[in-house]
């Protein structure tokens, strides 16, 4: 009975606690991470193979648009990062912390950090976006 | 045409009985289970407090005392000679659970645990003894759990969600079962040697109710309608503590670990009623008790309910009024924690369903309708046997609930269910292969689904103007207020002509769906009329015995009468009427005497 | 009674799955400090606005950061090729097809994992 | 109080697809869920199917979504919801048969596969009577005991509803139950069971199973134990 729609409605429709949104975002997040990362090393490799197409390659970055994603990819890697900390920590030597009480408290926890560091990080990233790309701040 | 199996035996009903006598049965014979649930949503898994067994694993104790105090407990109309044999084989019994992997509770020399439980009792010192083994307070879920794993084990062939609807008897022999298959309606006809029921109880012909839906008492109107009788019927059990209003249990293991019962005045009202053990009497004794404290208007707010507490301080305080002592002597106190250990399952009933912390509030509670000690009249072996003279139908059995054998005579004792079903479970099982071997393969009737189908077809036509739950829910009421735990010969007057009334108007029942896929309308029309039978010999059974013994209390005559009444009833239904016999009960070492607590 | 509860030992095969559950783990931990010191370096502190492919090549060339920059590239793409893996395990039910999806990634993820190797490795400084 | 009961229909030999029906109806706010259901089944549509048995959250019988979460329809009250909107419907995963029937058999299929029965061939003690375990012992694994088989654990399991073939989340708890109960020997093949493709691996730890759990058992633990168990090989 495994399906598409199966699987939709119930990562949708399943009121799922801290857990199941941290399980879902966590996935998300995954997924944005190592997309952006195998264009990352494809561009980057250009350095090398051709430097002069890099100087294009940059130009997207400085992109409004791309500015952006780089925002939301900075989401992406701190989320990923606090949440599998956290699971491999449970997962790996604290098993017996897996009560509904410290998950649902370690979820809130994981997506609070990861917010914490990704709000003045997004900041600064936006600022710079409005400085070099609408000459805001004197820029 | 149906669908025909063949087996040299067929177990109707997967709880406890059922699996017991499957995984006996099916060491030398080829077995199957038929169940209208599937085997782990029966009602033993909701079986509270514990086994009784003579294991001694905390103090001195003995089959024999085990033996006595059932045959008082039955208020000496249990047949002693399978008391006996069913407190012995107790012991190897809870033996066997435990290599079969049952996750007892344990003792801290590695021993399965005991505790005290009502009516169980050092027959030197008549103090409480600790006979139950237990599992916290799920022993029947572990032993439902234990013995559905052993049987997948055993690769026992498991017929899920049939709900069998007629016996085949031919020539005076068991020929086999008929059932419909719940998910698509079809029907199966289950040829064999030999049957076992182990269908269990009828407890929903009550309003106020321990049981499951699912007990509607079908075994017992299968076979009745077969021709064969049932057993001591008017001696139905009420559980003297049911969570007021839904009827849910709360063991008794809950005063085996040192609970009070209070009336409206605060007052520990058993007492008066049993000097000695208080409130651990047996349960017919308890809810009799409470009966008379509502009628001296002591009931809490006048709403027929009492106060069960558990309290640590309450415990405390009683245990040293008692002079209760731990196994080694020190004096018997407790903390909230060692009650929750104790009783987890009942202190998240509580929290559910009243949002009543069990080790803070006491708990209110109210009697309500739990055991069926009457049934299908079987031998020690699970033999049915048939008439006062108790001729054997050969190839037939029954074990469980549904059974009458009979070891719980008027009053069934706490814990001794779980026994009854692992002893009669197995010695059905082994009986049943050995007879199965050693007999041909009956013929089967011409039209062996002609008395089913005859059934299905007048529901599915039913299309009159009376509604299945407006019939059962009259029908329970009226048990409840006449039926119950007193009775009078007025009120059992009008409880037979009501029923009688509303087994007329189930004539004129109406059925909506017709389909063939889990048509659970049609399931419960059936299931009402199985009930409405169970009423009416319940009641005609009770309005014939003129006294008061065990669980069947009469107003009018409020004594036991063993000069005219220490003998078992025998009911058989013949259509609309309801013939009476009766047979003696079986007395080796106990002459029947006073009965106190 | 006295039980000294002795840990009982048993044979587990090892499992495909079992080592990537194990690897993803392990990754993970030595990912964060350098996952996020490199994100937050360059495209925070420094920001995309500031770097020119001259900073790019000298960082690349520098041997502090080439450790460093492989390291991250050995276990990142690994840690995230193998998350896409189970990923599609969860919703690719076809024994072959998810075959066929494993070879493809193993294949992706070989050759971006080469190029950028090679692109790491080979970089030589500019001299301004 | 007055609510708004949504159940979700479906008749095989009649419907092409699902639908709700909606019921208004006057209830009490202490009633179950199920008692709302027997309601409609007495007084409004008498063809609605639904297993349910012991009504008390013993059984198993009666696992279904409400409101969008798994629950035991005879373990929540209308209070505990905190709206007047209630919505039920069958557990996700398994195939819808008729209404909030759903097979079972997939499930049950998943629970066998893990050996849940206790394997010791080693001679009984020679006075017949038990085998000791310590209390300490005995709790070791109690709490997986309380499984009820009532599935609402496997059908809120992400990795269950993307993929069927996963064993779920009740059958590592019924295999738990031995692993870690000291009379049993046969662990480490329930071990290599759960190593396989579709054993322990796929839990990605949503949490699910333990929210849903009527029997309040600490399954993700569970998991999390029997993963353990399969990587250091040693049963503690």
């Amino acid at each position: 009975m495994s399906s598409i729609k199966t699987t939709l409605t119930g990562y949708v429709g399943y009121r799922g606690r801290e857990g199941h949104w941290a399980f879902l975002l966590h996935r998300i997040t995954g997924l944005g991470v190592v997309l952006f990362l195998a264009i990352h090393i494809v561009d980057t490799s250009f350095v090398y193979f051709a430097p002069h197409l890099y100087e294009e390659i940059l130009n997207v970055y400085r992109s409004t648009l791309f500015g952006l994603g780089e925002i939301a990819l900075v989401f992406c890697l701190f989320f990923h990062g606090v949440n599998g900390l956290r699971i491999a920590y449970l997962d790996m030597f604290a098993p017996k912390d897996w009560t509904i009480d410290k998950t649902r408290r370690s979820a809130m926890i994981a997506l609070i950090v990861a917010l914490v560091m990704w709000i003045p990080s997004a900041g600064y990233m936006a600022y710079n976006i409005l400085y070099h790309n609408f000459g805001l701040f004197g820029g | 045409m149906a669908n025909v199996h063949e087996f040299d035996v067929v177990v109707v009903g997967g709880g406890g009985a059922g699996l017991m006598a499957a995984m006996n049965a099916s060491k030398t014979a080829r077995t199957a289970v038929i169940s209208k649930l599937y085997p782990v949503r029966s009602h033993t898994g909701a079986a509270q407090g514990g086994i009784g067994a003579a294991l001694g694993n905390i103090e001195e104790d003995n089959p024999d005392w085990h033996t006595f105090d059932t045959v008082k407990g039955s208020d000496y109309l249990g047949d002693q000679d399978a008391i006996e044999f069913m407190c012995r084989e107790a012991v190897d019994a809870v033996y066997d659970l435990e290599h079969m992997g049952l996750p007892f509770t344990r003792n801290p020399d590695g021993r399965i645990a005991q505790r005290p439980f009502g009516g169980h009792t050092n027959n030197v010192t008549g103090k409480p003894v600790r006979r139950s083994c237990y599992a916290a307070d799920r022993t029947g879920h572990m032993i439902l759990q234990t013995l559905y794993q052993q049987c997948i084990k055993n690769n026992i062939l498991f017929y899920d969600e049939f709900q069998v609807m007629d016996v085949l008897i031919v020539d005076g022999k068991a020929a086999g079962v008929v059932a419909v298959e719940l998910a698509t309606g079809e029907l199966h006809v289950f040829h064999s040697k030999a049957v076992i029921i182990a269908t269990g109880g009828h407890g929903r012909i009550w309003e106020i109710t321990s049981n499951a839906y699912a007990y509607t008492g079908d075994g017992c109107a299968v076979v009745a309608r077969r021709g064969i009788p049932l057993e001591d019927m008017e001696f139905f059990q009420f559980h003297p503590t049911g969570i007021f209003k839904l009827g849910i249990l709360i063991t008794e293991a809950v005063r085996g670990e040192g609970g009070i019962l209070f009336n409206a005045k605060g007052e520990r009202f058993m007492e008066k009623y049993a000097p000695r053990i208080k409130d651990l009497a047996s349960r017919d004794v308890i809810s009799r008790s409470m009966y008379l404290e509502t009628r001296a208007g002591n009931d809490v707010n006048k709403q027929r309910f009492f106060y069960l507490d558990v309290t640590p301080e309450i415990v405390n305080k009683y245990a040293e009024i008692d002079g209760r002592t731990r196994p080694d002597g020190t004096p018997y106190r407790v903390t909230a924690e060692e009650i929750m250990s104790k009783i987890p399952d009942i202190a998240d009933f509580c929290l559910t369903y009243l949002g009543v912390d069990p080790t803070r509030q006491p708990i209110p509670v109210q009697p309500t309708a739990h055991y069926a000690m009457g049934g299908i009249p079987t031998n020690k072996f699970g033999q049915v046997v048939i008439d006062e003279q108790n001729t054997v139908l050969p190839g037939l059995y029954a074990a469980g609930e549904v059974a009458c054998v009979s070891v719980h005579g008027a009053n069934r004792l706490g814990t001794n269910s779980l026994v009854d079903l692992v002893v009669f479970g197995k010695h059905s099982g082994l009986h049943a292969a050995e007879y199965a071997l050693g007999a041909d393969m009956p013929s089967l009737p011409d039209d062996p689904t002609g008395f089913m189908r005859e059934q299905i077809d007048r529901l599915r036509a039913a299309s009159g103007s009376e509604n299945v739950a407006t019939l059962a829910r009259e029908l329970k009421v009226e048990m409840f207020d006449n039926v119950g735990v007193f009775r009078t010969q007025a009120g059992l007057e009008q409880a037979v002509v009501k029923v009688q009334e509303l087994r007329e108007r189930f004539k004129q029942v109406k059925v909506t769906d017709t389909g063939k896929v889990f048509n659970m309308e049609m399931m419960q029309a059936w299931e009402l009329g199985n009930m409405l039978d169970l009423a009416l010999i319940t009641a005609q059974s009770a309005l014939a015995r003129t006294e008061s013994r065990g669980a069947h209390a009469r107003d009018d005559y409020p004594a036991r009468d063993d000069a005219n009444w220490l003998k078992h009833t025998l009911a058989w239904m013949n259509g609309d009427e309801i013939s009476l016999g009766y047979k003696p009960v079986v007395i080796t070492q106990y002459a029947p005497k006073e009965r106190t607590y | 009674m006295t039980t000294t509860t002795q840990p009982e030992k048993v044979v587990v095969k090892k499992n495909f799955d079992q080592v990537a559950w194990t690897w993803m783990r392990y990754s993970a931990f030595l990912l964060i400090p350098l996952a996020w010191g490199h994100i937050i370096l360059q495209d925070v502190v420094v920001g995309v606005h500031n770097i020119t492919t001259d900073y790019a090549i000298n960082r690349m060339a520098n041997m502090g950061w080439k450790i460093y920059d492989i390291a991250l590239l050995g276990f990142a793409f690994a840690h995230g090729m193998n998350g896409v893996r189970q990923v599609f395990r969860d919703y690719i039910h076809k024994p072959e097809t998810f075959r066929l999806v494993s070879i493809i990634l193993l294949v992706v993820w070989f050759l971006i994992t080469l190029v950028g190797a090679i692109a790491l490795l080979a970089i030589q400084p500019v001299v301004s | 109080m007055q609510i708004k009961l949504r159940v979700f229909r479906f008749d095989p030999e009649r419907d092409q697809k699902p639908r709700f029906d909606t019921f208004m109806m006057d209830v009490d706010p202490n009633d179950r869920v199920l008692d709302l259901l027997e309601y409609v089944k007495a007084d409004f549509d008498s063809t609605l199917a639904l297993r349910r048995s012991c009504a008390h959250g013993v059984c198993g019988s009666d696992a279904m979504r409400v409101n969008g979460r798994n629950y035991l329809a005879c373990k929540v009250l209308v209070k505990n919801l905190g709206t007047d909107q209630i919505t039920v419907e069958p557990i996700l995963g398994l195939k819808v048969i008729k209404d909030l029937i759903v097979d079972m058999k997939p499930f049950f299929d998943h629970y066998r596969s893990v050996l849940p029965y206790l394997i010791n061939d080693d001679p009984l003690p020679a006075d017949g009577k038990e085998r000791l375990q310590s209390p300490e012992q005995q709790l070791r694994f109690e709490d997986t005991t309380k499984c009820i088989l009532c599935a609402a654990c496997t059908t809120s399991c992400p990795s269950f509803w993307s993929d069927a073939n996963y064993v779920g989340p009740a059958a590592i708890v019924n295999a738990h139950r031995f692993i870690f109960d000291s009379r049993d020997k046969a662990g480490g093949k329930r071990l290599n069971i759960l190593n396989e493709q579709f054993g322990v691996w796929r839990c990605r730890t949503a949490f699910n199973c333990t929210e849903a759990c009527p029997r309040d058992i600490h399954i993700t633990q569970a998991i999390a134990e029997v993963k353990r168990a399969v990587n250091t090989g040693r049963i503690e």
